[in-house]
């Protein structure tokens, strides 16, 4: 296979294992589940060839694949690997047989449909992330929400339609204002410039007045804000992270998650430089709310799967503030963050669903001194919850680390030209630092440790699936705490290029185009 | 003369049809509205159009109406309709009516159609009539047959639907 | 005018006349009642063919000038039509004894063709009365619903009225313009007096009232729901497209004043918001699409504010995404009894009976919701991205909230399919092969849609 | 050898892994002799570095790997050793390494024995990471390690809701610091643009300082040595630590760890040396902690919390040499604690062993014939840190008191007076501790006494060596050793005709605390009820510790709970942000409702609406032609 | 007001008038005839229009919709026929089955 034609293998290979899953009969549950692991374990095997073969010291697009779609309209299938995505997508990969191994055991209904779910989100996931045309972004991006809404509304706890109908609502809202921000820029961009193209490169080209991309920006932003979540926007979280399937709860925090941020980082920021400077005052002020708000509120729940959703809004936060300051450091932070996010979150849920599947409850009261009975259980519970804190040596230090460096040295400079705010916001998100050791002690207290209790007992420790996919959480853990260079090296000219993006442009210079003729209702 | 005519037709169909709004009896309703018809065909005659005068009177008059008498005196079932001729809607619906009226005369009041004055040519002689139809307007000939047929067969179809329904 | 321009440009309605006249000749001399299903089938087939065959090879012709003619646009629209009507005629198999539905159904679509190859308010006219005409009685033919007289007399009542609006409409049309042409509408569109907006505000209100755009709308939940299934989704789909192809050949190349953009945007506006929220709380599935296709065309109108070279290809790409996917759904609806059928209680726990139409229905549910990757998100798209291009952003806006008031009650559809549990008694319907040929003529296309839905624009 | 320092370090994370991974497998003789060897040939190794630095008279500088290259700022992960850190990493892992030999003995018989050695390698290698980094991130990294491992041992009887809570709060009461030094570390990048502390010193030696200020990064700084060393306001968590095993306790919160925080401010003197606000607020908190761990200890009766607030209040002590800028003294102090602390906690730790468990030193008294050895090095170790002269304690408090009073970089003569006050305070509560546990009458019951016994050779072996290195460790002056890197601060000349009489002070200060103690102690016991009973309130504020606890309890702890529930939760996310959403939901639920009952099924009125929309449609239109 | 006036008017009226008959009226029947109302004075309109413009094409129309009218009765009366004997009455009011 060409170089170039290896993304779309990756890219299509879930398409092609929900094929494959149509032709097993319904009742092999086992045949299933092998079918998919092996796809999953496939793809993520290519994955890592291209990611090896990924030239960091190449701009750009790489393995690039453009092909008309929609010719007529100047769509394109047009994907690509670039500093942005790169990591995003071998982290996609990278969940993706554990997500599917997770599910062995806890999904015993519906197994064909569950997988080909899977699958079908995996695809829509990886197609956002390397999707280099914006309507082809936008199909894959509102695509994801039938999926999800699926394997919540099927697979999930009580109150899952409650809880799945919330996450589409939201979400949805948020895409039908982008889905009209996308056709005005695109129009913008042919009354300019007299081409009709959806391209990424050609739309950062797009100059527009301000107050347009005042606008613009806003609606690209709520729907992204509402992906990744910021604060207040950030309350179906919770809910579908308890209700959703272990399954359904680590691809949400471990890559849909981060669509958002990713949303930011692709589009948001860079296509709407000087929105962006209007913005990013509100932007970072609702980072750090992010921060110290989900802390706070995992500091009071009770419920072990809210304590990890609250916390992933915390820890999304500090994406927000990395890519916000636009300091290299915090945004090669934010980068890493996403991916240390995605492992230590989706680990924990991983955890939490295998411990549910074990006593069928997620009350944080139920639970005590697990360390005692389930040792095994409780090192990789400890280990995972250190990488939360943030503790150094594990992936969740690297990025919340270079984050807060990175905005503290944005808003330093600010601060010596009197501008104190950026510095008080940076210094507020390092609180966050001990907000996140409250609530994630607080979890690891109350459940490995004091009085070993649990609602059904004697447990059985983990097996030998269970421990092999958290051992693989825990190395790729380490591995981005201790040696994250080599990681940074493939997103380091995507971030520049991004930060050059967003920054180079210096206000005013752009040209102004005809505001928009029509009458509002 | 003429116009004297012309504006005792129009009364009287105008009042043909008032009388529709108000008279108890189906029957009598119909035949308010036979009235109010031949008002109209005579309003014809007297504008020259003597084809659609007659056509006026045949179809309607003579077909139209007659099927409806029929059906009126087929299905002459005692209900509360007979006895409370109006709907809840009376007064918002004759409010509209005036209002609809009332917006339609004031605003074509002053609109002069493009196609005036013209006047009565020879157009609407039986003879030249027929011929434009048959020449230049038999599309419409067939689509009218199709028509015919299509209702003839949804009548049937309906009437059979009553036979076979009910249950 | 030569014989053979006559036969090709109307070979469609010609094949259609055939049909309606074979079948007529089947009825009176069949000893028992038939069916006659696979006359109707070869019909329609044989006529969508025809008009497909036409429309590639770009065929062009005036067999009556001025009121008459055909055109590629006219005949893909008359293939999508004919090709939208196989699959409702296919679900028909089995429920009607004897011939007169497949008359009735078959004078209909007759009508619809006429429609788009309007070149005068007469042959609109015709075309408009002998589509609806028929549909009347076909309401009515729904097996074991006395409720559907009803249906058929309110939808009567009401059409009579859109009828003498029409009437009415044409006339002033005339009075204004001196032209019984279609032509004259683009005329009194762009003029000013007042005759003209009355005439276009008559005219435009037939439309509203065919295509059901409140508050013109209120025969449709009630015609819907009383009509069997199959009549359902014949007058869900053909009808509204074909009232809106008609329409679009009626606007022809005139851009929408500015004057009128609150008039052709508001009523579709608020068809959209009272559609989608009222479909929130429906129990009926087809009343449920009645309301989904009230705010359906609310956004088929928003397609008028776009420029006029890109109102058609907004309009058939709709007419045609939209119509598969209802139809979709339609033919996959369990079978049984058709007054419970339709219940949504019925669909609950349908992925567990019948995965296949359980996740068809989904896809269908989906794509109507305007959700990518499925065909009706682009055919959104392109509506809006018109608006947007002639510069309504604002309306454009509004539509795109008013659209997305109507998520809620197709999720509920997947929702009850695949999130609740149904009484397991109903399981084991047997899949009627009538149906299932049903589905595959809407999939296959639906499939190719989605995957490249330029394959079908860079047509257009 | 090239990467000796990278061996050094290495070394403990060989034992973690080997001892974490397969200690419970491979049985207690493999996991002794990974757990000690590892300690002990990083101590050789150690030497062989030192020799090399002292050798060569340079710093030895190793790059291990590179952490992450952002732009032109690379992050390496490299080792510095020169005289500070040679001191500091002979300390760690000498006491270390005899701490690991005592802890063979101490937990024998715990079923966590290869958890508690893993733990034990865990802790060395941050703390060598800590003492050996190049850079502040690297000494960050093993910042939060030690704490992490301070942490896992702490609560190592996790069963125990008491201890483990114990450890959560050392964890947490340590990020607040560490939030403080992160700060610090920012402010350095983003000013000097390094992270490097021999660059950072260098920055501020050159000829040019830095435009920022020292103060500042001085103060942030000293919130993360607050933190990690237990200095008010953070003081809270080091008590509690106690939770842990003894030797833990030693070596974590006595020996090492705790002092990190010295190491720090000493480290980055070249900071200091520029930030007299910030070297006025060390010394202060420092002597004030000294000062008021001192008098809470004088009431303590649990043998091991009265080590701890000893702990604190010489930490305290190193904290006033560092803020007079006698960084040398404090590093001087530093190591003689190291020696006398732990022999102190590892006595505790053979007493408690002796009495089965028991830490109340109300139910002691009369140990010191039972078991002797533990007894001699415990009033070595006393003496020691009382100040006698000639042992350790006596020479390095003795400068930091002298540098109190007459640095030029500081010294104040209440900083002076107060810490001498702390030091006959210190005098008294050790000698007090002393007498209660081995002399007088034996006060626990009889079960208790009949098993009371001497411990194992690993244990009073590593007993003698640490008393022995106590007795004379002050000989070997420090401040000298690091003279050329850490020069002591000048003294003002006019005062230096009282050094010896402040010296005389000092010793007769140790010995009225000695006096004191025995005079009060030895007896029936009556004497102290009695002074007791008349200093009640006085007694009861020391015994609760000066209610810090409850105060943060009520200022912090309770309203972040309260906030983040009731404003947070309830009103926030409940009724603010999902009350509108359900209620927009709520207004479409009812707009459904609403514009559903219009279609009453009524033709007349579906007929009404086309006669209004006729009206309407064609009102407009003519309006707005 | 002229005669073109006058009728157009006129036609305007009846066709008011008959869509508030199908308002106001209850029975089914009169509800029929006023629909047919409407139809007569859409036609006087029509036949004003065109004689004006002595249009022949206006005088089709007007034949087409006394056809168009006759085949709407005459499918209008059978359903009616239908409802009336199913429920014995030819109150519209009573024919709300259908409804929500």
């Amino acid at each position: 296979m060409s170089e170039a034609a290896m993304l779309n293998w990756v890219l299509f290979l879930p398409v092609a294992g929900m094929a494959a899953l149509l032709l097993v009969p319904r009742l092999r549950a086992d045949l299933v589940r092998g079918l998919s692991l092996a796809v999953m374990v496939l793809q993520f095997l290519l994955t890592v060839v291209l990611y090896l073969e990924f030239d960091a010291d190449l701009g750009g697009l790489q393995f690039e694949t453009r092909l008309p779609w929609i010719a007529d309209w100047g769509v394109y299938y047009h994907v690509g690997l670039d500093g942005l995505n790169i990591l995003l997508v071998l982290l996609t990969a990278f969940l993706g047989p554990l997500v599917v191994a997770g599910a062995f055991s806890a999904i015993q209904k519906d197994v064909k449909l569950f997988y080909s779910m899977v699958f079908f989100i995996q695809f829509a996931m990886l197609g956002t992330f390397v999707a280099q045309d914006l309507f082809l972004f936008y199909v894959f991006w509102e695509t994801m929400l039938i999926p999800m809404f699926l394997i919540i509304g099927i697979w999930g706890g009580e109150r899952r339609i409650y809880a799945t109908l919330k996450f589409v609502l939201y979400t949805a809202f948020g895409s039908i204002l982008m889905l009209a921000a996308v056709i005005y820029l695109v129009w913008s961009l042919k009354s300019q410039t007299g081409i009709t193209s959806f391209a990424f490169a050609d739309l950062y080209g797009t100059r527009l007045p301000l107050d347009a991309q005042v606008l613009l920006f806003g609606a690209f932003a709520l729907s992204f804000a509402i992906k990744v979540p910021v604060v207040p926007l950030h309350t179906w979280l919770p809910d579908a992270h308890v209700e959703a399937p272990t399954a359904g709860s680590v691809i949400l925090a471990g890559v849909l998650l981060k669509m958002g941020t990713y949303g930011f980082i692709k589009l948001g920021f860079p296509l709407f430089p000087e929105a962006t400077a209007v913005y990013t005052p509100v932007i970072m002020v609702l980072a750090v709310i992010s921060i110290i708000y989900g802390a706070c509120l995992a500091l009071v729940q009770d419920d072990i799967k809210k304590i990890i959703a609250y916390s992933s809004i915390s820890h999304l936060g500090y994406v927000m503030l990395g890519l916000a300051s636009l300091d290299l450091l915090g945004i090669q932070g934010a980068i890493i963050q996403m991916v240390s996010h995605g492992l230590t979150a989706g680990g924990l849920f991983l955890m939490v669903g295998m411990i549910y599947e074990r006593c069928h409850s997620r009350d944080l009261a139920a639970y005590g001194g697990l360390a005692k009975l389930l040792p095994v259980y409780s090192v990789f519970f400890m280990v995972l919850t250190l990488a939360a804190v943030g503790l150094p040596t594990t992936s969740g230090f690297t990025g919340e680390f270079l984050v807060l460096m990175g905005a503290f040295n944005a808003a330093w400079p600010q601060y010596e030209a009197g501008v104190t705010w950026p510095l008080v916001l940076a210094c507020l998100a390092v609180l966050g630092v001990v907000l996140g050791a409250l609530y994630m002690l607080r979890l690891a207290q109350h459940f490995l440790f004091g009085e070993s209790k649990a609602p059904h007992q004697p447990l059985a420790d983990l097996n030998l699936r269970e421990k092999a996919i958290l051992a693989l959480i825990v190395v790729a853990v380490f591995w981005l705490g201790l040696f994250p260079d080599s990681f940074m090296r493939k997103t380091e000219l995507g971030a520049l290029e991004y930060q050059q993006q967003v920054m180079s442009r210096p206000a005013g210079s752009w040209v102004s185009v005809e505001p928009a003729g029509g009458s509002a209702p | 003369m003429q116009q004297a005519l012309l504006w005792f037709f129009v009364l009287a169909s105008l009042a043909g049809g008032l009388l529709m709004l108000v008279l108890r009896h189906p029957m009598r309703v119909a035949l308010a509205l036979i009235s109010t018809m031949v008002s109209l065909a005579a309003i014809y005659a007297i504008l020259g159009v003597h084809v659609i005068a007659v056509f006026q009177v045949l179809i309607y008059v003579g077909a139209v109406m007659v099927f409806m008498v029929y059906a009126i005196m087929l299905l002459d079932v005692r209900d509360p309709s007979f006895t409370h001729r109006y709907s809840g809607y009376l007064l918002p619906g004759l409010a509209g009516a005036v209002v609809l009226v009332v917006a339609f005369v004031r605003g074509l009041a002053g609109s002069t159609p493009a196609v005036m004055g013209a006047g009565v040519g020879t157009t609407f002689d039986v003879q030249p009539f027929s011929v434009a139809f048959l020449n230049d307007y038999w599309l419409y000939f067939e689509l009218t047959s199709v028509l015919l047929l299509a209702a003839v067969v949804a009548a049937i179809a309906i009437l059979k639907a009553r036979r076979r329904g009910n249950g | 005018m030569n014989a053979s321009t006559l036969l090709t440009a109307m070979l469609p309605e010609h094949l259609l006349l055939l049909g309606i006249l074979l079948l007529i000749v089947l009825e009176i001399g069949a000893r028992k009642p038939r069916e006659f299903l696979w006359v109707t089938l070869v019909t329609v087939f044989a006529a969508a063919f025809a008009a497909a065959r036409l429309y590639v090879s770009d065929y062009a012709a005036a067999p009556f000038p001025g009121q008459f003619s055909v055109d590629p646009a006219a005949l893909l629209g008359k293939a999508t039509l004919l090709g939208l009507t196989l699959p409702a005629v296919l679900i028909a198999g089995g429920e009607f004894r004897g011939p007169r539905f497949s008359i009735l159904l078959l004078s209909s679509v007759y009508g619809a063709c006429l429609m788009l190859s309007s070149d005068s308010f007469l042959t609109l006219f015709l075309g408009i009365e002998l589509m609806s005409l028929p549909v009347y009685a076909l309401v009515l033919l729904a097996m074991g619903r006395p409720e559907s007289a009803e249906g058929a007399l309110k939808y009567l009542i009401l059409g009579g009225a859109g009828t003498a609006s029409l009437l009415l409409g044409i006339s002033f049309t005339f009075g204004s313009t001196g032209s019984f042409g279609l032509a004259a509408f683009g005329a009194a569109l762009a003029g000013g007096d007042t005759m003209a907006r009355a005439a276009v505000v008559l005219v435009l209100l037939a439309f509203y009232l065919k295509a059901a755009v409140v508050p013109f709308h209120a025969w449709a939940p009630d015609a819907y729901e009383s009509a069997s299934v199959p009549v359902t989704a014949y007058m869900a789909t053909v009808i509204k497209s074909a009232v809106l192809l008609a329409a679009v050949r009626m606007f022809a190349g005139t851009e929408v004043p500015a004057s009128m953009v609150v008039l052709l945007a508001g009523l579709p506006l608020l068809s959209m918001v009272w559609g989608n929220l009222t479909a929130m709380r429906q129990e009926s599935f087809r009343r449920m699409i009645a309301y989904s296709s009230i705010a359906h065309a609310g956004y088929l109108f928003f397609a008028f504010l776009g420029p006029a070279q890109g109102r058609y290809e907004a309009v058939i790409f709709y007419v045609i995404a939209y119509g598969l996917m209802n139809l979709l759904a339609f033919v996959c609806l369990p079978t049984g009894e058709d007054a419970t059928r339709d219940r949504l209680d019925n669909l609950k726990g349908l992925f567990g009976r019948n995965p296949y139409a359980a996740v068809l229905i989904a896809a269908a549910m989906l794509s109507l919701a305007g959700i990518p990757p499925f065909p009706g998100f682009v055919a959104k798209f392109l509506i809006f991205r018109n608006v947007i291009d002639a510069g309504y952003t604002g309306w454009a806006v509004a539509g795109l909230i008013g659209s997305y008031l109507g998520i809620y009650f197709y999720l509920r559809v997947i929702q009850y399919m695949f999130m609740s549990a149904g009484e397991e008694a109903a399981a084991a319907t047997p899949s009627r092969a009538w149906a299932f040929a049903a589905s595959l003529c809407c999939l296959l296309p639906v499939i190719l849609l989605t995957i490249f839905p330029g394959w079908l624009l860079d047509r257009l | 050898m090239t990467q000796l320092l990278t061996l050094i370090v290495v070394l403990p994370l060989l034992g973690f892994l080997l001892n974490g991974l397969l200690g419970q497998r491979l049985g207690r003789g493999f996991v002794s002799a990974v757990g000690c060897g590892l300690p002990v040939l990083a101590f050789l190794t150690a030497i062989m570095a030192v020799r090399a630095v002292l050798a060569a008279d340079a710093p030895l500088v190793e790059t291990a790997f590179r952490w992450a290259l952002v732009g032109d700022f690379a992050f390496d992960v490299s080792f510095y050793l020169d005289r500070l850190s040679a001191v500091m990493v002979l300390i760690v892992t000498g006491v270390g390494s005899l701490i690991h030999v005592y802890s063979t003995g101490y937990m024998k018989d715990d079923p966590g024995y290869a958890r508690y050695f893993a733990y034990l390698n865990l802790f060395l290698f941050f703390m060598l990471l800590l003492v050996l980094g190049r850079s502040l991130l690297v000494l960050f990294v093993g910042w939060e390690g030690v704490g992490l491992a301070s942490y896992l041992l702490i609560g190592f009887w996790f069963a125990d809701p008491v201890k483990a809570a114990a450890g959560k709060k050392a964890f947490i009461t340590n990020r607040v610091g560490d939030a403080g030094f992160l700060l610090g570390m920012f402010v350095i990048y983003s000013t000097l643009g390094t992270l490097e502390m021999d660059r950072i010193n260098a920055a501020f030696m050159g000829p040019e300082l830095p435009a920022v200020s020292a103060s500042l990064i001085g103060l942030l700084l000293f919130i993360g040595a607050t933190g990690k060393s237990a200095q008010i306001p953070l003081h809270v968590w080091l008590p509690d630590a106690m939770a842990g095993p003894t030797p833990v306790s030693a070596l974590i919160h006595a020996a090492t760890m705790v002092t990190a925080g010295v190491y720090l401010v000493a480290r980055l003197s070249g900071v200091y040396l520029h930030a007299p606000e910030a070297s006025a607020v060390v010394a202060a908190i420092g002597v004030l902690t000294a000062f008021f761990a001192a008098t809470i200890a004088v009431v303590q009766t649990d043998i091991k919390k009265v080590l701890a607030y000893s702990t604190i209040s010489q930490l305290g002590f190193m904290f006033l040499a560092l803020g007079v800028g006698a960084y040398g003294v404090a590093v001087f102090h530093l190591y003689t604690h190291a020696f006398f602390k732990a022999c102190l906690f590892l006595g505790a730790g053979s007493v408690i062993h002796a009495m089965g468990g028991e830490q109340d030193i109300r139910r002691m008294g009369g140990l010191a014939k039972k078991i002797p050895w533990t007894f001699g090095t415990f009033a070595i170790a006393t003496a020691a840190i009382a100040g006698l002269p000639p042992l350790a304690g006596f020479f390095s408090k003795d400068e930091i008191l002298w540098f109190a009073f007459a640095s030029e970089a500081g010294g104040q003569t209440w900083l002076w007076a107060l810490a001498s006050l702390t030091a006959l305070l210190t005098a008294f509560y050790m000698f007090r501790l002393l007498w209660l546990t081995f002399f007088g009458k034996p006060r626990m019951d009889e079960h208790t006494a009949a098993h009371v016994h001497e411990s194992p050779l690993s244990m009073t072996g590593v007993l003698v060596a640490l008393a022995v290195l106590s007795a004379v460790g002050g000989f070997f002056s420090i401040p000298h050793f690091l003279e050329e890197q850490l020069p002591l601060p000048a003294v003002d000349e006019r005062l230096h005709h009282l050094e010896h009489t402040l010296v005389i002070i000092a010793v007769a200060i140790g010995l009225a605390g000695l006096a004191g103690a025995a005079w009060l102690y030895s007896g029936d016991g009556s004497r102290p009820a009695r002074i007791g009973a008349r200093l009640a309130p006085l007694h009861r504020l020391l015994s609760g510790k000066y209610y810090v606890d409850e105060l943060y309890e009520a200022v912090i702890g309770r309203p972040l709970t309260w906030v983040s529930d009731r404003i947070f939760l309830r009103i926030g996310d409940r009724a603010v942000i999902d009350g509108t959403l359900h209620g927009l939901t709520g207004l479409a639920r009812q707009a459904a409702g609403v514009l559903g009952r219009v279609q009453t099924g009524n033709l007349h009125l579906y007929a009404w609406l086309v006669l209004a929309g006729i009206f309407a449609l064609l009102l407009w239109s003519w309006r707005h032609v | 007001m002229d005669n073109t006036q006058l009728l157009l008017a006129l036609s305007t009226a009846l066709f008011a008038i008959g869509l508030a008959g199908v308002v106001i009226r209850r029975n089914l029947l009169v509800m029929l005839m006023c629909m047919e109302l409407m139809l007569n004075g859409v036609v006087l309109s029509l036949v004003t229009l065109s004689q004006q413009a002595a249009s022949t094409t206006g005088a089709v129309l007007v034949f087409l919709v006394f056809v168009v009218a006759a085949a709407e009765i005459a499918i209008a009366v059978p359903i009616v026929l239908l409802l009336a004997r199913r429920k014995r009455t030819l109150d519209m009011d009573a024919f709300t089955d259908l409804k929500g």
